[in-house]
């Protein structure tokens, strides 16, 4: 019994793993509808600030996060100012080349700014080993991933699904030139969410580095796995990113667990049945 | 209202001539082909990149008839690929090394392969075909890489053996085999490919691509059509691969990655869509330049051909090929408006 | 001036002797060495550590043997690609002219050129795939230089046995590779009548192990074995066997040495603690040929990236390039007596004494039973046992 | 056989829980010109769509030419003689007119299927896209990008691809629907010249087109046929003013 709990803890923390490393992209493509592939590299480069802060700075782990958000976010205004505006209007194709081009780049930068091998990354000890909770022997970090990812869920779905700036963003996608006769901002807006999603983005790749491994090839790598949970949550759905993270990431564990045999098969099965079930996504708008 | 017109015979023939014109090779076609085919001669040529060169063209024009006419964006065609290169490679292996009627077998099970594939996806669109196209390539990697018994696994398959083309011509570590192979192989099959989309198929491939809606209101099988699209796209695609099993007489689960698919769908944008010869260009450019790159700068080469993506998609945006032809239409401006069916 | 005609009069003598004697104009023949490997992306470190190497060598050793003059000609495999890496070699060969080749790395790439370099005799160098019977009957100008699998993969289970561990969970990464040393380990388990605990086959593109851990765990193993392809994996997999509490419960962690490599190990830092693994080189290794080598090679090229296995197999391949163009000095390269020379050789390399089979070109070499320790503050394998003469077989 | 082409019975539709239908029974004589009209929000769109198979009705039964069809794909009831046009122009924009219209031909009989032989080689159906053309005053834009034809033109167009089907039952939903009024009477008066085989269904809301063009008029307010009458009839009707000024 105690394996089947400990199972399934490891499967909901993995779940909002996967939630944390794909709500940028979940933020950037649902609600603004941009095909931005590059927000693999800002994880990546979240995870590098977040090293170089640490061991280079001395920053605690703790204070680097915030440090990743905010590096990350105004590099990715930087980024949406010089190329990505440019680009709201094509079709995702073109999004989609332009972005992965920028990944190359990105890849080339990280090797040529940090090396081309993994990085080392110390935690802190008080993250680190096991703790016993309610009879259960849980691992720390995985504790501490539950609950950041808790938190930044019940951030992001009350402060963008539900509020004004949610709205605001999504009058602005839907028709430039009426939101911008309403009186909003589009091109500020535009930038706002960009930097939400790009800090979004960095902040995964500081909080999972240190399990995925952190070197230049971390977005060619990851990038299926983000693109899958958005995809299969729904576009422009925070909570929908957040169910497809939970349900893909307890799936693959139990998998692993019941059924090693099926291998990584599990999580691709689910994708393809989910996708040709719901082809927008679980809460996606089916049209 | 002026008085109702008629049909005059002049009319009708002028509407039958312009098909008749879509359908003709122009001279830039056969320049085209001729440099091609005159890279053979150039001296100090790299053959083999050459040959690499037709099988990728072949390739993305394959990804073409999906993308390009019917408006399917396949994010795991090279499933298709590798289906074509394990089944050449088997035959191979169990002594089937005639090369052409292998080559054969490999397009019509690729094509059964993508038919079924078509059925599947047929009613799914958007997002969601692209996460189904690529789902399904991930889960056919998996499986051919994880079954070392029987595939070889991700060591590759050993002891393919191809015949000489036509008993012939041996397949030799300079690549001419190759090249002549490769090239006469992939110009049949454009052939065969133009003839599809200048045919009323490939019409109707287009007016789904443009409007699905009106095509199920003229009563046309659209999903139907999107099997057989798949099909085709598929059997072109099978053929690429299985040329490159021929002319590497090797194959491993790299034909079958989820970075091909990626690369072939680069390689058609960078070229542009809707052609058939988009493919071919960007295939040149991308095969030579990336070639070019990773020779001087072994380790930052990624950035090089990044910066190529971001450019092109900046500058050109429809593609090199169309922006070509818009140059060339500004010189002479009397060219008669065609699409591009 | 007497001493300018002299030069003068007997450069000219040289020369006409060398264009009588068919050499071609200059005095000096070249023999083109072609490397082979990944320089970029995750694979470009052996690229990296190839050049490395070959510069410490030819700084060492000079830029000639045999008295001819090496000339080095670079291709990028990209990785395990063979599509790439076979049109590569018959590049190199067919145009460059490339007599020798470093490489091409990885199986399938070293498989896909095989019947190239026999049709064309071109003698190569396997640096970085481990594979069982790539050299050989199929490729006989070929030498490896790396290993065999069962070389890593068969000692540790006698050694495993003998400390007492006799339940063993293996787990490997599930591929090619991971599939034979499988096979290799539960063989040797069998034999040293050890008890397979379990065993697990872990996907090659896997970032959570939690559902591996508790499975391992519900075992109950004494020991357990990993093997895993250098990388992300690797780290993974060892971090997860600590964090998970799997470590820290008592069972043993053993693997071959891919697992902590010195190239990464750092990246795992103290969760390697502790680890076994069986090994062909150690930077460790108590020998004087070996410190010298060390110490010469970060005085080039720095402390980091730290020297791996495929520095070692390099260095080996180059010492044996040079010995065998000296053996055929003054005469026109010839790659059958060049193989021949190889072939059946046993030298003290860095890693300790090799041998290159006769029939085979493939390796025997000691294979060192390590242990993550730190030294100096420093993670690294060291050696506490050895397996003399390990075959490839 | 019944001398209905269309009916309906006992339809009944509902998005969520909105009800836009209950117990819709309607009937189409054969060659009929037959107008429906109605207030926005009425379910005049919706009920060509339950007709013509966009939409599933929750229950009750389509009829065509006797059969039923409520389960037949849009595809089947188009191969059966019932077509569509769009309120909002649905073109191909990358084709020009002459092949959207070929397209449409080729469709209707079967042709459009993988082949080697060019679309040239189909004379005869090339020649009765250019006859439909020129009889809709289009063949001087045949070879013109369908984009950039004037409104009307394109609103010819999405008449000609339905017309071409030879249909049983034509459906046009607003034909004239951002044409002037001149502009609106051209299409009416092409459309009158079409053979009495083919009746016609259109929801429009030009009251001088429909009380000129229309034999019957059905009135729907509300999910509901209010009445069904000639066009004289409907006009001096006291519950017809009422549904549209309200009460």
């Amino acid at each position: 019994m105690s394996s089947i709990l400990t199972v399934l803890f490891n499967g909901v923390a993995y779940g909002f793993l996967l939630f944390i490393m794909s709500v940028g992209l979940s933020v950037t493509l649902g609600m603004m509808n941009f095909v931005n592939l590059a927000q693999a590299s800002f994880s990546m480069f979240g995870g590098y600030v977040k090293v170089t802060a640490m061991q280079s700075f001395g920053v605690p782990f703790l204070a680097s996060l915030p440090i990743v958000f905010i590096v990350i976010g105004a590099l990715s205004i930087v980024v949406e100012r010089l190329i990505f505006r440019h680009f709201y209007n094509t079709d995702d194709l073109t999004q989609v080349l332009l972005t992965i081009g920028l990944v190359f780049m990105s890849i080339a930068i990280a090797t040529y700014a940090w090396g081309g091998t993994y990085q080392r990354i110390d935690m802190p000890s008080w993250l680190t080993g096991q703790r016993d909770v309610l009879g259960l022997t849980l691992e720390t970090y995985r504790i501490f991933l539950i609950a950041i990812g808790a938190a930044m869920a019940i951030i992001l779905v009350l402060g963008l699904e539900r509020t004004q700036l949610g709205a605001m963003v999504r009058a602005c996608v839907d028709n430039r030139r009426v939101a911008g006769a309403c009186g909003l901002n589009t091109e500020l807006i535009f930038a706002l969410t960009f930097a939400i999603g790009g800090g979004l983005a960095g902040l995964g790749g500081a909080l999972s580095a240190n399990l995925l491994g952190l070197d230049p090839n971390f977005p060619l790598r990851y990038l299926v796995y983000l693109l899958i949970i958005v995809s299969v949550g729904g576009m422009g759905t925070i909570s929908g990113t957040l169910i497809a993270g939970l349900a893909l990431g307890i799936a693959d564990v139990m998998g692993k667990y019941y059924f090693p045999q099926f291998g990584g098969f599990v999580i691709y099965v689910l994708t393809v049945a989910c996708m040709l079930w719901r082809p927008h996504g679980l809460l996606g708008r089916q049209t | 209202m002026s008085a109702i017109e008629r049909l005059t015979p002049e009319r009708a023939k002028a509407a039958t001539g312009y098909f008749a014109r879509l359908a003709r090779w122009n001279v830039y076609e056969i320049l085209f082909w001729l440099a091609l085919a005159g890279m053979y001669f150039v001296p100090n040529v790299d053959l083999v990149l050459m040959s690499q060169i037709f099988i990728w063209g072949l390739f993305a024009m394959s990804l073409d008839i999906l993308l390009g006419y019917r408006g399917i964006p396949s994010l795991g065609h090279a499933a298709f690929f590798g289906v074509g290169a394990y089944v050449a490679g088997y035959c191979g292996k169990f002594g089937w090394t005639e090369p052409i009627s292998a080559l054969v077998l490999a397009m019509a099970i690729a094509a059964v392969v993508g038919w079924l594939t078509g059925k599947l996806v047929q009613r799914v669109t958007g997002v969601g075909l692209l996460m189904v196209t690529l789902g399904l390539n991930l889960i056919l990697y998996d499986l051919v890489h994880r079954s070392t018994d029987v595939t070889g696994g991700d060591d590759g398959m050993q002891g393919i053996v191809i015949a000489p083309v036509l008993g012939l011509f041996r397949f030799d570590i300079f690549g001419r085999t190759a090249f002549w192979y490769a090239l006469i192989i992939a110009f049949i099959l454009f052939v065969i490919a133009r003839a599809v989309v200048k045919s009323p198929f490939g019409l109707a491939l287009v007016g789904a691509r443009e409007n699905p809606r009106r095509m199920i209101m003229l009563g046309a099988p659209v999903e139907g059509d999107v099997s057989r699209a798949f099909a085709l796209g598929a059997a072109l695609a099978g053929a690429a691969g299985a040329l490159l099993t021929q002319t590497t007489q090797f194959v491993s689960p790299n034909t079958l990655s989820f970075q091909r698919s990626a690369d072939v769908l680069v390689i058609l944008i960078i070229g542009g869509t809707g052609r058939l010869y988009g493919g071919f260009i960007g295939a040149l450019v991308f095969l030579i330049l990336r070639d070019w790159l990773a020779a001087i700068s072994p380790v930052y080469w990624y950035f090089w051909i990044g910066l190529l993506l971001v450019v092109v998609v900046s500058f050109f945006r429809k593609g090199l090929l169309p922006s070509l032809e818009t140059l060339l239409n500004r010189w002479k401006p009397s060219k008669a408006d065609g699409p591009t069916a | 001036m007497k001493i300018a005609m002299k030069i003068a009069a007997s450069l000219l003598v040289a020369t006409s002797a060398a264009v009588l004697s068919g050499f071609g104009a200059s005095a000096q023949e070249t023999v083109k060495i072609g490397i082979l490997q990944s320089y970029s992306g995750i694979t470009s470190l052996g690229g990296q550590q190839t050049d490395s190497t070959v510069k410490l060598f030819m700084q060492k050793y000079g830029d000639t043997a045999g008295g001819k003059k090496i000339e080095l000609v670079r291709r990028d495999t990209t990785g395990p690609n063979p599509e790439v890496a076979k049109r590569l070699v018959q590049e190199v060969v067919t145009r460059e002219k490339v007599q020798v080749l470093i490489g091409p790395d990885y199986t399938p790439n070293t498989l896909a050129a095989a019947p190239i370099l026999m049709e064309a005799k071109v003698p190569s160098f396997v640096t970085g795939a481990a594979t069982t019977g790539i050299v050989g009957e199929k490729s006989k100008y070929s030498t490896r230089t790396f290993f065999a699998v069962p070389q890593l993969c068969k000692p540790l289970a006698a050694y495993a046995v003998k400390n007492g561990w006799k339940r063993v969970f293996v787990a490997v990464a599930d591929f090619a590779p991971g599939h034979d040393c499988e096979k290799y380990f539960i063989e040797a388990l069998k034999d040293a009548s050890g008890t397979l605990a379990g065993n697990l086959r872990i996907p090659v593109a896997n970032p959570e192990f939690s559902g591996y851990m508790q499975r391992i765990r519900d075992a109950k193993a004494d020991a357990l074995f990993i093997f895993m392809p250098i990388g992300e994996l690797s780290i993974g997999i060892l971090r997860a066997v600590n964090d998970s509490g799997l470590k820290a419960s008592g069972i043993k962690i053993m693997g071959t040495g891919d697992i902590t490599d010195e190239t990464y190990i750092d990246a795992v830092g103290d969760a390697a603690l502790g680890t076994i693994t069986t090994g062909i080189y150690s930077t460790q290794h108590d020998s004087a040929l070996n410190k010298e080598f060390v110490k010469d090679y970060v005085a080039l090229n720095g402390a980091k990236p730290r020297i791996g296995w495929g520095a070692i197999a390099t260095w080996d391949a180059m010492r044996m390039t040079y010995d065998a163009l000296n053996a055929q000095a003054g005469a026109k390269f010839d790659p059958d007596k060049f193989a021949a020379f190889i072939h059946g050789r046993t030298f003290e390399s860095p890693r300790g004494p090799i041998t290159i089979d006769k029939a085979n070109g493939d390796i025997v070499q000691n294979i060192y039973i390590r242990r993550v320790d730190k030294v100096n503050g420093v993670l690294q394998n060291v050696e506490i046992e050895s397996f003399k003469d390990v075959g490839f077989k | 056989m019944s001398d209905m082409v269309l009916e309906t019975r006992d339809l009944h539709m509902a998005f969520g829980g909105l009800v836009i239908f209950n117990c819709m029974n309607f009937a189409l004589r054969r060659g009929e010109r037959h107008a429906i009209i109605g207030p926005n929000g009425a379910g005049k769109t919706t009920f060509v769509s339950l007709v013509t198979g966009l939409l599933k009705p929750k229950s009750g039964n389509v009829f065509f030419d006797g059969r039923i069809v409520t389960n037949d794909t849009p595809q089947q009831r188009v191969k059966a003689g019932m077509v569509r046009t769009f309120q909002i122009n649905s073109l191909f924009k990358a084709l020009n007119p002459l092949e959207s219209v070929v397209l449409a031909l080729l469709e209707r009989d079967g042709k459009a299927r993988l082949s080697l032989r060019s679309v040239s080689a189909e004379t005869k159906l090339i020649d009765e896209a250019m006859a439909l053309l020129t009889q809709f005053d289009l063949a001087r834009d045949a070879y013109g990008l369908t984009e950039a034809l004037p409104y009307g033109k394109q609103r010819l167009l999405e008449i000609v691809l339905a017309v071409a089907l030879q249909p049983k039952l034509l459906l046009l939903d607003e034909p004239a629907a951002g044409l002037s009024t001149q502009q609106g009477h051209e299409v009416f008066s092409q459309l009158a010249h079409l053979s009495k085989d083919t009746a016609i269904l259109f929801i429009e809301h030009d009251m001088n087109l429909v009380f000129r063009y229309a034999d019957v008029v059905s009135v729907f307010a509300a999910g509901a046929l209010v009445m069904q009458d000639t066009p004289e009839n409907v006009r001096r009707s006291p519950r017809v003013r009422e549904v549209y000024l309200g009460n």
